[in-house]
């Protein structure tokens, strides 16, 4: 049982928390805005892990500033996006009543180009490099220095998104528009910039969360499902479009992955988080920090 | 690689093969191949269809295959599995029927095999198999399929206890994927552990998806035990080792399943990997297979990097037996069988002779990486280097 | 025995309380106009008789027998019918489409879709639309979509019939169409009906009694001279807005 | 009439060929053959449900998986008939179980939902294989492709049967109705749970006798492939593809992706999964109601 109380497993799900936390945010933000379901959330992780990856082999500039580089190259893709596809979706009748269903295959095929042109350019081996990779005791836990930056930089990002849709005022349009659409372009917002913005942002905290991602994980073309799963598992536990109760869903379900298993069984790990995620999503489909949001 | 690159390239090579066919003297013999080119087993697939190639490329380079004494160049028609094995039966069907392949190379992992043994005993078509180990492999009927892996679960369990027991572990932890491969290793290992004097101090398993083995590291660091058996596939063994080192998981004995023989596995942890066990019957530094060291020249050079000590070894090896049977008796399937089950092969990792489906004549053997090297440490007789007791963990 | 009882009918959102202790019966054939300002809670009323709000206390009886807290479908097929103030037409349908649903599923239950086709064009014919019979819903114009409403609700074979604001948005002839169709409807099919309306003249006109509610509670019911000088009732309610 | 008389004709034609086709092609031909039919029985299915409710169901690779599982635990105790039974009532009970819970969410939640109930068990099928100490089942003695061959002719049959007649029934209507408003479809008199539930129930089970049919083909069972969400993915890209309101859509887009796949995977296969999702954003893009409802609009247009 001292192993439940030791400093390692806290960090570990603190630092769990803040990936999750940050991979969520994007995810949420762009299904809150304008309900649509982003499954290449993931892919676009990748991506600006690729980035970081090919930066510091070629140039040897590591993610602490490749991230910018990242960030602007998923941001980009989202304005692309959007202003290609989703403004179109958005604005047809037909494909926008079945809003939900039609943004799931679009991001959809969007994750298989993703992946397979990742795979195609740099073959699909796992990459993985050194950076940061010294080890710092921290009480009677031992911690890689990347993993430190990962939960300082994950948490600062996480943080500033949040508090930046909290109080700045394209975040108080943002969440205007989250809380009701029809509403919110009657008192004069301009929907179409803040979803163009969310989209950037979104994207780009994709990109950012891969780009820290990669100095402590190995990046592969295929490896971005997974992130998208535990994003979706993530935003429902703190509800759908809820930006606060986001962190709180990544903090409860690394609490789940690290805790969970340390009392458990790690055999246990997927059964565990998904019957947590069932079982909220019946319960309380708003999420548990949610409002009604139907 | 852009997209027109790549295009430009799907046209070249379509047009060089179209030029290139008639230009051969005899007809080329057909080798079929269905492998994972893409999903998530492609990082793993590759270097075994890395292997193939060079072997077919060779053989082209000196003039081609020998079939019963003419030599005729051989043509190797690849299909992408998608690693998705349920596809796999009517890939080789295709190879079979529509192709008409003259030979058939195996595809990559054990479950990938499994999915083809209906067809090979359907068409009567004798194939070498490699990357495949599990128990249940002896439940196929012989003839058909050969296995020339000696990496067998239960025989592996009492040889790692025995070798254990030599390098005087008294206490052992054990943590396993939730995979077929990797829960039979485990169910063997704690078979021979019991009347061993080894004291089995924990043995998890965790489930597939795992994102972070902390708590799994941590609970094995509290218990210093002697040894430490990481049941893992590459993936997972990544996030043991990285854990381990993490937390300075000192055990002298660590053993990660399938990853160490890997090229990326030595980039990514460089010289943490020494000192860390594998499964592995084959080094390049095992002066009794001479033909072991150029393969592995050969093979680095070509590819810029080093061969998996596993997969691409039986993939070769794979390769010379089909190569050995077919210069002596041909193309002819009934032959053939006749020839792969009765004849000794010399390989580079050495004789191999099938009993039923199995390589009866490699011992089981483990590996142990030291200065980036992989060197046999057991069983003795084999031995390319003396084990090692993990070091410290270095940034 | 009244057709519809009310008794004690009470319904929380939350904190809020929407409905508090109504109670009123009405009689079969008769026409109740409901009046109130804004978030009275009129149409809370009608998601409660027609089963799509479950009530917090309090009972509704049709023929003495309990409807509260039924599935709307159930209550549909004792004969309670409602249209929806926010039109909802099944959008991707044919406007016969969005009708013949009402006729296989309501209280009818027709089986034969041949049938319910046949049923649905009477009925069609009958609000108008016969000639817009294939067109997809959504092209309709608001006063069709209206129509539409009333044209599915009447395709179940209700007995008791909920209009939310059908006149809302139409301009006078056609509101007046409106009115002579609900009147019109009441004799030929026996419908009782509670009607909605922001129109005080129609209202006024039409209904045999008024029930008023206030902010959640009911002032009063009785026939409509008598409300329209009920000193409650203007104060609460036509003194806010001046269009009688 | 005569266009009537004309789709019956190539009906039956259609039939034709597919009933005759062991006897023309060879086995490989008849493989993707076996493809198209495992796709039109799996996405006519999905069709009968989600494409008519609109609830998108990311979890019918729980169905397969299932009945899979099923045949790989029986096969060989039991006849091969009577093992595909109980494979399609595994998972239509299994439908029953988790349609009750589930079908109470709408929209994303439904989505993210069976997918996550997708993964779960098959997460509770691996724990389970871990606890019987199995690591995979392989499959002996299984029978011979033409024999599977027709039984997924004959699934594809009844699964197309089952859309058709359902699409175009009381029930169907229901469905649909359900699909645009299901407020207001209830205050109609539709019972939507019940009918929810039913159609849910009814689009699990030919999945489940599919699986069960695959996995004799593949003579290997193991939960993380059987149960892969990919298959999922894959059942509603053939059903946007083709077009999900009703039986004809399935047929087409079946035969688009395993024809587009044949062309493309032996070649050039990273490149035909990009070219598969760039189809699939164009399709829902360009042509939402899919190829089948492309065809009739244009028809019209033509009439008209």
């Amino acid at each position: 049982m001292d192993q439940i109380a030791s400093t390692q497993l806290l960090l570990s799900a603190l630092i769990l928390a803040s990936i999750y936390a940050l991979v969520a945010l994007g995810l949420n933000l762009i299904y809150g805005t304008m309900r649509l379901l982003n499954v290449a959330h993931g892919d676009l992780m990748m991506l600006g892990g690729y980035f970081s990856y090919w930066v510091f082999q070629l140039v040897g500039i590591g993610p602490l500033w490749s991230m910018f580089g990242a960030v602007l190259l998923t941001a980009i893709l989202g304005a692309a996006c959007y202003l290609s596809i989703v403004r179109y979706v958005i604005g047809n009748r037909e494909l926008a009543a079945r809003l939900e269903a039609n943004s799931l295959l679009i991001f959809f095929g969007f994750a298989i180009i993703i992946q397979n042109g990742l795979s195609m350019a740099f073959t699909s081996d796992p990459r993985s490099y050194g950076y940061l990779n010294s080890i710092l005791a921290v009480g009677d836990a031992r911690v890689e220095l990347n993993r430190l930056a990962v939960l300082g930089l994950g948490t600062v990002a996480s943080a500033g998104c949040v508090l930046f849709f909290q109080f700045s005022r394209f975040g108080l349009a943002t969440r205007a528009l989250i809380q009701q659409r029809d509403a919110a372009s009657l008192v004069g917002i301009n929907a179409d910039r803040i979803q163009l913005l969310v989209f950037c942002v979104g994207f780009g905290m994709a990109g950012l969360a891969g780009s820290l991602v990669s100095m402590t994980e190995t990046v592969t073309p295929f490896g971005g499902f997974p992130y998208t799963i535990s994003a979706f598992v993530v935003i429902i536990l703190g509800g759908l479009g809820n930006l606060g109760g986001g962190i709180l869903g990544a903090v409860l379900l690394a609490i789940i992955e690290i805790y969970g298993v340390a009392l458990t069984s790690a055999a246990y790990r997927s059964i565990l988080l998904y019957g947590v995620f069932i079982t909220v999503l019946l319960i309380r489909p708003q999420g548990l920090l949610g409002r009604s949001a139907r | 690689m852009s997209f027109r690159n790549f295009a430009l390239k799907a046209v070249l090579a379509a047009a060089a093969l179209s030029v290139a066919l008639p230009s051969y003297a005899a007809d080329p013999v057909k080798i079929g191949v269905g492998i994972a080119k893409t999903g998530p087993f492609a990082p793993a697939a590759i270097p075994t269809l890395n292997a193939y190639q060079m072997w077919a490329d060779d053989l082209n380079a000196k003039g081609g295959m020998d079939v019963a004494g003419t030599k005729r160049p051989i043509q190797l028609v690849v299909y992408d599995d998608q690693s998705d094995f349920t596809k796999e039966a009517a890939i080789y069907e295709k190879l079979i029927t529509d192709d008409k392949v003259d030979l058939l190379l195996s595809p990559y992992a054990t479950p990938f095999h499994f999915a083809i043994v209906g067809v090979l005993e359907r068409y009567k078509f004798p194939m070498v198999g490699s990357t495949a180990a599990s128990v249940q492999l002896r439940t196929i009927k012989p003839g058909n399929i050969w296995f020339p892996t000696s990496a067998i679960p239960d025989k592996m369990g009492p040889e790692l206890v025995s070798l254990m027991k030599k390098q005087g572990v008294k206490t052992v932890s054990i943590s396993t994927l939730q995979s077929p491969f990797a829960q039979e290793m485990e169910k063997y290992v704690k078979a021979a552990l019991t009347d061993s004097g080894i004291k089995l101090l924990s043995s998890q398993q965790y489930a597939m998806d795992v994102k972070d083995m902390t708590s799994i590291v941590s609970a094995i660091k509290k218990e210093q035990p002697d040894a430490v058996l990481s049941l893992s596939f590459p993936a997972d063994s990544i996030l043991f080792m990285k854990a381990a080192r993490e937390q300075g998981l000192t055990a002298p004995f660590q053993f990660v399943l399938v990853g160490p023989t890997a090229d990326f596995f030595g980039k990514i942890f460089g010289k943490n990997l020494d000192g860390v066990m594998t499964m592995g019957h084959w080094s390049p530094y095992q002066t009794k297979w001479p033909k072991g060291m150029p393969f592995f020249e050969a093979y680095s050079k070509k590819f810029n990097q080093a061969p998996d000590y596993l997969d691409v070894a039986l993939a070769y090896m794979s390769c010379e037996i089909t190569e050995a049977a077919v210069a002596k008796v041909g193309l002819d399937k009934e032959k053939l069988r006749k020839e792969i089950s009765s004849t000794t092969f010399d390989t580079i990792d050495g004789p191999v002779k099938f009993t039923g489906v199995e390589n009866s004549t490699t011992p089981t053997m483990f590996l142990q990486i030291q200065d980036g090297k992989p060197q046999i440490v057991w069983p003795p007789k084999e031995e390319t280097a003396p084990f090692q007791k993990k070091g410290p963990w270095v940034n | 025995m009244s057709f519809l009882r009310v008794e004690n009918l009470t319904c929380r959102f939350g904190g809020i309380v929407a409905l508090q202790d109504i109670s009123f019966s009405m009689e079969k054939g008769e026409i109740l106009g409901l009046m109130g300002a804004n978030g009275a809670g009129k149409t809370t009323l009608l998601s409660l008789i027609a089963g799509n709000v479950a009530p917090s206390a309090g009972h509704i009886l049709l023929e003495g027998e309990r409807i509260d807290g039924r599935s709307p479908h159930r209550v549909n097929g004792l004969g309670v019918a409602r249209t929806f103030q926010i039109v909802r037409p099944f959008a991707g349908m044919t406007v016969l489409g969005n009708v013949m649903i009402g006729a296989l599923y309501g209280r009818g239950r027709t089986m034969s879709l041949r049938h319910a086709r046949t049923q649905c064009l009477e009925i069609l014919d009958e609000v108008g639309l016969a000639d817009r019979r294939d067109l997809p819903a959504a092209a309709l114009t608001l006063a069709g979509r209206k129509r539409l409403e009333v044209a599915r609700a009447l395709a179940t074979q209700p007995r008791l019939l909920l209009l939310d604001e059908v006149l809302a948005g139409l301009n006078a002839s056609e509101a007046n169409d409106a009115l002579d169709l609900i009147r019109r409807l009441r004799e030929t099919r026996m419908l009782s009906i509670i009607i909605i309306e922001h129109v005080m003249k129609a209202l006024m006109r039409l209904s045999h009694r008024i029930l008023v509610l206030h902010d959640g509670k009911k002032i009063m019911d009785g026939e409509p001279a008598e409300v329209a000088s009920d000193p409650r009732v203007i104060a609460a309610y036509l003194g806010e807005h001046a269009h009688v | 009439m005569k266009e009537r008389a004309l789709t019956i004709v190539s009906i039956i034609a259609a039939l034709a060929l597919f009933v005759g086709a062991p006897q023309i092609v060879n086995a490989y031909w008849l493989g993707v053959a076996l493809q198209l039919l495992s796709g039109i029985a799996l996405t006519q299915s999905w069709v009968a449900f989600s494409g008519l409710t609109g609830y998108v169901s990311l979890g019918h690779a729980v169905f397969y998986g299932a009945g899979a599982y099923v045949m790989a635990l029986l096969w060989q105790s039991a006849a091969l008939w009577e093992i595909l039974v109980a494979s399609g009532f595994t998972a239509a009970a299994l439908a029953l179980l988790i349609g009750y819970p589930a079908l109470r969410v709408r929209g994303p939640y439904f989505v993210i939902l069976t997918l996550g109930l997708s993964e779960l068990c098959k997460y509770v099928v691996i724990a389970i294989e871990a606890a019987l100490e199995s690591s995979g089942r392989l499959l002996f003695d299984t029978p011979d492709p033409v024999f599977l061959y027709y039984i997924m002719l004959l699934l594809a049959v009844l699964a197309t049967l089952l859309t058709w007649g359902l699409a175009r029934s009381r029930w169907g209507a229901g469905l649909r109705a359900i699909r645009e408003d299901e407020t207001a479809a209830s205050t109609v008199g539709v019972p939507v749970t019940f009918l929810k539930i039913m159609a849910f129930v009814l689009s699990a089970f030919i999945p489940g006798v599919v699986g069960a049919v695959w996995v004799l083909r593949t003579t290997f069972f193991e939960p993380m492939q059987l149960f892969s969400p990919t298959t999922s993915f894959t059942i509603v890209t053939m059903a946007v593809i083709g077009g999900s309101d009703g039986a004809p859509g399935p047929i087409f887009g079946a035969a688009f992706i395993v024809i587009l796949s044949e062309l493309l995977w032996a070649r050039a296969p990273q490149f035909y999964l990009v070219l598969l999702g760039i189809l699939l954003i164009s399709f829902v893009l360009f042509i939402p109601r899919g190829i089948y409802g492309q065809l009739t609009a244009l028809a019209q247009r033509r009439r008209a």
